[in-house]
């Protein structure tokens, strides 16, 4: 039984924490949030490309440093807790991941090493309008190898250099993938709850489009590779609810009422204590979905499902609270508290909403069931 | 069990209605107005209702009212609330402060004043909350030391709705750090003009700015100014906050009819949002919730009618609407999937009022008493709980334990 | 306004009060309780058919007091605050309420002053199996005026006189009257999670049956009896969840530890200010359900859905948190907190569970948006 | 982040497995055997257990262990629990009481008690609970009296598992009332088949009778059976309590998987239960509880296989299986709607278990620690926030102001 990091791993996520508590403070965070002109921090994407995180699971054969998918895990989960300002789930875990999932031996030793350098931006594209984009409704199409529609909102896209769209070809939905410093591409940068994280409108008018993976598997592709994200993603959801619940406990051990500290108030602990046990549940899903993706089980489905419901409910949970827990300055601007109260939309957002992992894991369960 | 106005109140009824059509100013579109502009309309209106007594109504004659029943007032403000008027200047001056100025003021002072605040030509508002006085107001900090006649007021208050556009208030401040912290405090009014008062707007994670910081520094205010005895502050304060009740709470913001709107014009593979199962058991939810409220408030009216006093069950009102509005906002956003990150008015649904009440409904949860505060409340004034330990009731407020 | 109990109810619910302290008391209860053989408390019966009460809103013609709607409410609030052990529901709230609703004139001059004078004990029964029954698996039916088919649960089918029945009749579903001493009837005494409300199984091979209302309105006529007898089941629960909320404060302000009271502890006052909030919204959902079935307002469908999920939920939150503040005396047989468990899950599933109203309560708004 | 077991745990896996084939009894249908019968059999399985020392295996050979790791402990139990063994008759005696006796015994008592307590042949209860000191176990009354070389002891203990069937017991008693709580307690072991012992079983609201009261009526023990120093009973009584959870807590009961089979079975209009959005959402969050503790369950073994000791945030695992099993069960009778109030066994699905589970779940609420007091733990013990205010520490127990 080795149900956690190993040692080597926890080493790896130190040091994580050390760069990004020098290069990743409230203050770059803010810098960010607060310049309605910048989409990200640039200083910090170049020294993330420098530590090798980009390329952390990518292969040695195509520039990564070939590690396995539970050492990126712990890297996002420290990103999560710094609320980093970065296109890195987009490029790390969507882009890359798709094309380690799809891509044809070209398209992964083009992109990959490119990705690993840090020398490219990623973005993935499927959503068309309210609601979950499916086979009814979706517009975007593809044909002669040119593609037309409009995808929003498109995380990253107003400084992605690439991105994997979802569209139909011939009455096919597949992915493609998309350079958008190509023709017939204009983008348009979108206010959103999370301004550290940067959204587009994307309309495409005959740009060239390349297909990555089979026609016809555009839906089932797009599930897998938000499975392995939605796992990625959980890992940043647990670093923010567990920054969330040290945050909350640091205010309330400081802040006095009634001639006591508030922390001393069962209503505070025991709020507290709630957040903890959401974040310790969820902490468990989330490995299970790491050794699941690690290892590439066909529990796969399942976990990223568990793993994503339960830390998006768990990071709405804590950032609310902790909210809720700062009392009149947790809502001012200047406090940090709303930093993740965002961030936590975001994430719970970027994938799909819970609502909809939720179904997928009863279906899954159902599927195990007839199987 | 019904719904109608005694003879008595459908007469009044009729009387505020008929008023109103005859001298309520025409519908403006004040989205485009400044706050100066609008609050120039305000005025004039509030001088319209105080020339025929439509405000401050239950107040004697005597200080420009008409000594009318609770009811009555109710009856006028449901009747003005069908109308499109500039609202909001003045509750907390004429709803708190004015009264506590009534209450506590000499003769001379009152003369001075309740007029003026009546026919909306002064505003006032309330410096009471600090930083380090939250739930716990009577902690706080901001001194004032005599000097000769005079006294001089140093320190800060914050969370002080429209300080930049009022031009009294009323200060509650420590004069002795010897005593207990509920025994050393004493209330002034104070003249917000003053170069020793320096207003600041918070800046909210809702992005706008609706209250402010003050900062005092030596602000001289001459012992005339004094509202009660020297130490007595804390027992003037309970008459001001008396009344908070009335000026804070209700829903602000989307309800379940919008919710319901956006999920039937959310399309999914097999018709609309609106037939998900789980979405209508939450909207059954919410919308019994949301009557619940309406209803209670019915009953509030019933016991006021029979003029008996509402308790303070009224609280339940903001525990109740701040957190459907928290949920309801989440589940909106949730609804629209990835677009529900979308904030531009012009892309998101319902001018993104959802992505707007979730910013917001945080600081409902918190403003005129947290969730917790009035749980409190509920559970000792309500249901005659005990009180938690009390560790600072003997305590001189200069050997308080404190935190930042 | 005037939306509240009047005087002169408020009178009536005070002599209610008065005669139940005397006359249902917990001794009272845990009789029918604690004996297996004991399907009511027929003691109080008559005493409450002396009073008056089995006749409250029956129209003066046929022997009734001809008293509003809101007066039966007042009664029923009280009955529900001392868990009375008798078929009141199932006599007056079905029963009464469906003949006054599709009787015709002489099924009203027979049966409602049997009724009044305590001499008719009623039940009401449509399911036949788990789950809500419908159109599709509806079974029992009616052909040449004999009924056929089984009925379980029947809330007091074991002691009942007079049932009414959904069933078929050439394919149209309707109400039909039974008499229960007739031939054809057997009826079997079944366990219950409340023992002190007596249920059975009924089985009809060729029993006499009398057609209630119109041929092929079955389902709608159960929906309207439901309609009405939600809105006097809710203020059996309104009664039921103020007494948890008393019982909980006195045990909780008269219980020590730590040196004192645990009434002063953050997470009882809590807990206790939660169970006052829900049983006060449903007291004001179940006030609008008494006034729409007091004036037959078209209000009534949402109103009682309202007051039904309102205080259903109030009741069961209220019913398990007073055992949970009691402690391990609350989880003993000897300690009345589980009567009010039991009572809150009874009266939840009998006309209904909640998830049924809710889904009936969003119907209406969606009418309400047609029209 | 693996599921393997190292290779010293493999090995030693196989080897409990082997020994579990070898020597594990025939599976028996226990449902119609009265309970001495069934302990008969478990007394033989004990035996059997302790003579290749396959039980109390952490504790050292001289004692009758052999010296195991906590991890192998974990092995042998998650194996022996694919075997239908009778089980739960010694957990509290080996796992609470003994381990007490062997830390604060002479070496005559341990000789005495130890062996035949391993083997099986005598088992041994704990006795602090009291009607008046439940949370608060400190605050117990019962009273021991010095007379000579015994003492005299008078009072009552409840929740007291096994008390019916035990042979000793290990007894928190008052020895002294003039200091405050936690310094006038003394414990004791004492033989239960003594006269001056009743046991009388606890009728549960959920009808059975799994725990007992123990009435002590002028019970003489001599000094001789003092387990500590007089006035040091509550240091013993930790050692004891150190121990608890281990004995308590884990789901019982039906999970997601039997309500998911119950809604399939569920006809509705169209179709079945399970195609209903709002159970199905309902599901999932049980499913991702459910699997989120044993998860957790894997980490604490994660950390005891790395020699690291798991803090009490296996508190958690309690307050989370209760609540859920008290809400699925309630689903799922609300599920079955009109037809959910129906216990008979022959009668409701799945044999009433969710009826029977619903009336359970608010003892296990209770048991070995409220919800409450739970989460204070997780909050002072885990968390690290400071206690609630103390106002019984340094009071005379006789002058402490008490209940019912």
């Amino acid at each position: 039984m080795n149900f956690d990091y190993s040692d080597d791993q926890k080493f790896l996520k130190n040091e994580a924490r050390k760069f990004l508590d020098g290069n990743c403070t409230s203050a770059h965070v803010r810098k960010v949030l607060d310049n309605a002109d910048l989409s990200y921090d640039a200083d910090l994407w170049k020294g993330v490309g420098a530590q090798g995180w980009l390329g952390a699971a990518i292969p040695e054969e195509h520039g990564g440093l070939g590690l396995g998918r539970v050492e990126l895990c712990a890297i996002a989960e420290e990103l999560g807790r710094a609320c980093a300002p970065i296109p890195f789930a987009s490029t790390v875990y969507f882009l890359a991941e798709a094309l380690m999932l799809a891509g044809s031996d070209a398209q992964k030793a083009k992109w990959l090493p490119k990705i690993a350098a840090g020398d490219l931006i990623g973005a993935f594209a499927t959503s068309e309008g309210p609601g979950v984009v499916n086979a009814a409704n979706l517009q975007a199409h593809v044909s002669g190898g040119k593609l037309t529609g409009v995808k929003i909102p498109v995380t990253d896209g107003d400084i992605a250099d690439l991105v994997v769209v979802l569209a139909n070809e011939g009455g096919k939905p597949g992915l493609f993938l998309v350079e958008l410093a190509g023709a017939g591409v204009t983008r348009e940068t979108l206010k959103t709850l999370d301004p550290t994280r940067s959204v587009a409108k994307i309309s495409f008018s005959g740009a060239a489009a390349e297909r990555l993976g089979d026609a016809g598997e555009g839906f089932a592709l797009t599930e897998a590779v938000f499975d392995r994200a939605a796992v990625l993603l959980a890992f940043e959801q647990l670093g923010g609810s567990d920054r969330c619940l040290e945050m909350a406990k640091d205010y309330a051990m400081d802040r006095y009422a009634f001639g006591r500290t508030i922390a001393s108030y069962q209503a505070i602990k025991h709020k507290l204590a709630d957040i903890y046990v959401k974040n310790e549940l969820a902490r468990s899903n989330a490995y299970f979905g790491a050794w699941a993706l690690n290892v590439g089980a066909a529990e796969l489905p399942i976990a990223a499902a568990a793993a994503r419901v339960a830390s998006s409910e768990a990071f709405w949970f804590a950032s609310k609270e902790n909210v809720q827990t700062h009392g009149g300055m947790g809502f001012t601007w200047a406090v940090d508290c709303h930093l993740y109260y965002r961030r936590s939309r975001q994430l719970a957002l970027v994938a799909g909403a819970p609502k909809v992992w939720k179904e997928r894991l009863v279906q899954q369960l159902e599927r195990r069931n007839a199987a | 069990m019904d719904f109608n106005d005694s003879p008595e109140e459908a007469a009044f009824r009729i009387e505020v209605r008929t008023w109103l059509e005859a001298n309520a100013p025409k519908k403006v579109d004040t989205k485009k107005m400044s706050e100066p502009e609008i609050l120039k309309l305000a005025k004039a209106w509030q001088a319209t209702k105080a020339a025929d007594r439509f405000t401050c109504m239950t107040w004697p004659e005597a200080l420009g009212g008409r000594g009318a029943t609770p009811i009555q007032n109710v009856i006028y403000n449901q009747e003005e609330s069908k109308f499109d008027v500039p609202r909001g200047f003045f509750d907390i001056g004429l709803g708190m402060c004015v009264p506590t100025v009534m209450a506590f003021a000499n003769d001379e002072t009152k003369q001075r004043f309740v007029a003026p605040a009546v026919r909306g030509e002064e505003i006032w508002c309330q410096l009471f909350s600090e930083p380090s006085a939250g739930s716990d107001v009577a902690g706080l900090r901001t001194r004032a030391v005599k000097d000769g006649d005079d006294w001089v007021i140093n320190g800060q208050k914050v969370w002080t709705s429209g300080a930049h556009y009022c031009d009294f208030g009323i200060l509650l401040v420590r004069t002795n750090l010897d005593v207990p912290k509920h025994k050393g405090l004493t209330m002034f009014w104070i003249d917000m003009k003053d170069p020793g008062v320096e207003v600041r707007p918070i800046h909210q994670m809702s992005g706008g700015s609706n209250f402010n910081e003050v900062y005092f520094t030596d602000l001289r205010v001459n012992d005339s100014q004094r509202l009660g005895a020297v130490g007595e502050g804390w027992k003037v304060a309970l008459v001001t906050l008396m009344n908070e009740r009335l000026a804070v709470g209700g829903s602000t913001g989307p309800n379940y009819a919008e919710i319901m709107a956006l999920a039937r014009s959310t399309v999914t593979e097999d018709g609309n949002a609106l037939s998900n199962d789980a979405f209508r058991e939450k909207l059954a939810d919410w919308y019994v919730q949301a009557e619940g409220l309406k209803l209670t408030r019915f009953r509030t009216m019933t016991a006021l009618s029979r003029g008996q006093t509402p308790g303070p069950e009224s609280s339940i009102g903001k525990i109740i609407s701040a957190n459907q509005l928290q949920d309801l906002s989440n589940s909106a956003i949730e609804l629209e999937d990835q677009f529900g990150i979308i904030t531009d008015t012009a892309i998101a649904p319902l001018e993104a009022a959802f992505q707007q009440s979730l910013m917001w409904a945080p600081g409902l949860r918190i403003a005129g008493g947290t969730d917790e505060i009035l749980k409190n409340i509920i559970a000792e004034r309500v249901l005659g709980l005990p009180g938690d330990v009390r560790v600072d009731k003997d305590v001189a407020f200069k050997d308080m334990p404190t935190g930042r």
